[in-house]
């Protein structure tokens, strides 16, 4: 699709801009147009619940707490630090890719009809989601009805964490 | 009208390409946080655009509104910190 | 109705590429606010406004329309913060500014 | 006040939610109440903004809006880009809070002027050049501003 190119385009560039940048708060500021593009794409795929997590986790909470981190510490890192060369991973890690991609060999085929995650419950889902949910999307309907106290938890889950962020980070804290 | 959208959208994603060039270059960091700002008045419009060619707009505008309210939230509290903190660089 | 959609899109899209050309020539970051919030602001609710009448008088309109109600009361509040804080930690127009 | 604050909440909630089920129409008419009522309005030193006037208001800024938004694009995409910046400092009659954050964000949405800075009787504003001040130094705007609220109330 030609739509996607530019913002493919440009999710590439922020990504490879927020590595090169040396200034860390510039680099903040392109991660924060890096979340913009991707829940920019999760949207174009009709990913939209995706896309508003995206949105409001990346490219809002990601932002305020990389900078108050950094209005914590210095924005510059002005000790140039050598790491010893890492041999032990530069051999190990090839490796394991090696292994994990022997053991991908005996996944099935990508949309595999007689898969197992295919036969047991998604059939179910695609076929009553909507009368029973009214949920135009399955995931979301899978997300916010089927499993509704899961998702629920986890989020209890990410706002403790977000207000023991707050805590730590709180302003003349000590 | 379809292909007049997808024109509409490259536009506006080339334009966020030169905020980008602003966040990246920009002198100071007040620049930066008006490229953001910039790309993310872009996103807004671009949300709803999408909306409109999916044919899906009640969904979209709430992702959009989202959007909104936190970019608001964000380049509020950029701003106060900096504020409070001052400029060590230029 | 679709002739004044397209209509409204387009000059939203000339103050939207206008306020980027603005966002690149303008030596400060005080001129660049400018470029930033106003024309920018205009040209996003142009262009919302465009798509609203595009979608019809549904309740999809009324949507669009408190998109872009916040967009127009945002963007003017978060150009002032940035200034006001360029201007508290000592940033001043005369200035020049080395590139 | 409180009243109208609720009212327009609820309906802020029928538009986003778009959705006309008993129960959520209820549970909207119920925290539009709450969040109305837990929220304080205004200070001693506030004045009433009228809603009535700001209906008028607002159509004669958008005017002012596009228009000077039509002067700046001429101004960036005029080739020797001839623009004048410069901090100027305005004096104002308006004191209160509501009359200042409308008059500076009116100026701010104003192309070519945004407020730099506010206190009580002054405002400091970052004009691009002459011609985008006028409304200020003339004092259009602050008359339009302050005839948007009512008399003084509250003990001032």
């Amino acid at each position: 699709m030609t739509i996607e190119i530019p913002l493919l385009i440009l999710l590439v560039m922020t990504a490879a801009g927020a590595m090169l940048v040396k200034d860390l708060i510039s680099s903040v500021f392109i991660l924060g147009s890096y979340s913009f593009a991707l829940s920019l794409v999760w949207a174009l795929l009709g990913a939209v619940d995706v896309a508003f997590v995206e949105a409001v986790v990346g490219a809002g909470l990601a932002t305020v707490f990389f900078l108050l981190t950094l209005f914590r510490t210095t924005e510059k890192d002005d000790v140039i630090r050598r790491p010893p060369v890492p041999w032990a991973a530069i051999i190990g890690l090839p490796l394991l890719g090696l292994l994990l991609l022997y053991g991908a060999g005996d996944l099935p085929a990508f949309g595999d009809v007689s898969s197992p995650a295919s036969t047991h419950i998604s059939p179910y889902y695609l076929e009553n989601s909507v009368a029973q949910t009214r949920t135009p999307n399955v995931v979301t309907a899978v997300l916010m009805d089927y499993r509704s106290f899961d998702t629920f938890i986890e989020t209890i889950v990410i706002f403790t964490a977000g207000i023991a962020c707050a805590l730590i980070l709180r302003k003349g804290g000590e | 009208m379809s292909s007049f959208f997808v024109f509409v959208l490259v536009t506006l994603t080339m334009l966020m390409l030169v905020y980008l060039y602003r966040v990246i270059r920009g002198p100071s960091v007040f620049d930066r946080v008006l490229g953001l700002n910039g790309i993310s008045t872009k996103a807004i419009v671009l949300l709803v655009l999408l909306g409109t060619m999916f044919e899906r707009v009640d969904m979209f505008v709430d992702i959009s509104t989202g959007y909104a309210l936190l970019n608001l939230v964000g380049a509020l509290a950029i701003a106060k910190f900096l504020e409070e903190r001052g400029t060590s660089e230029k | 109705m679709t002739a004044l959609a397209v209509f409204l899109i387009v000059v939203g899209l000339f103050f939207l590429v206008v306020g980027s050309i603005g966002m690149m020539r303008l030596p400060d970051v005080f001129s660049r606010a400018h470029a930033l919030s106003l024309t920018d602001s205009l040209g996003a609710v142009f262009v919302l406004a465009g798509l609203a009448v595009y979608e019809g008088f549904t309740l999809n309109f009324l949507r669009i329309i408190v998109v872009l109600l916040l967009v127009y009361l945002m963007n003017p509040a978060i150009s002032h913060a940035t200034l006001r804080a360029a201007y508290r930690s000592g940033l001043r127009p005369s200035a020049k500014e080395e590139k | 006040m409180k009243v109208f604050i609720a009212i327009a909440l609820f309906a802020l909630w029928l538009v986003l939610s778009a959705s006309f089920n008993p129960a959520h129409v209820v549970l909207g008419a119920i925290v539009a109440l709450i969040v109305a009522w837990i929220n304080p309005i205004g200070t001693p030193y506030t004045r009433r903004f009228l809603w009535l006037r700001a209906l008028g208001y607002a159509p004669w800024l958008f005017g002012r809006v596009v228009k000077s938004g039509l002067h700046v694009s001429r101004l960036i995409l005029y080739p020797a880009l001839p623009i004048k910046p410069e901090l100027i400092q305005h004096k104002t009659k308006l004191r209160s809070e509501g009359e200042l954050v409308v008059l500076g964000n009116s100026i701010t949405l104003t192309p070519g002027t945004i407020t730099v800075e506010v206190a009580p009787g002054e405002l400091i504003v970052h004009a691009i050049d002459a011609s985008a001040q006028q409304d200020l130094i003339s004092g259009v705007l602050d008359e339009k501003v302050s005839r948007l609220f009512s008399a003084w109330e509250g003990d001032q």
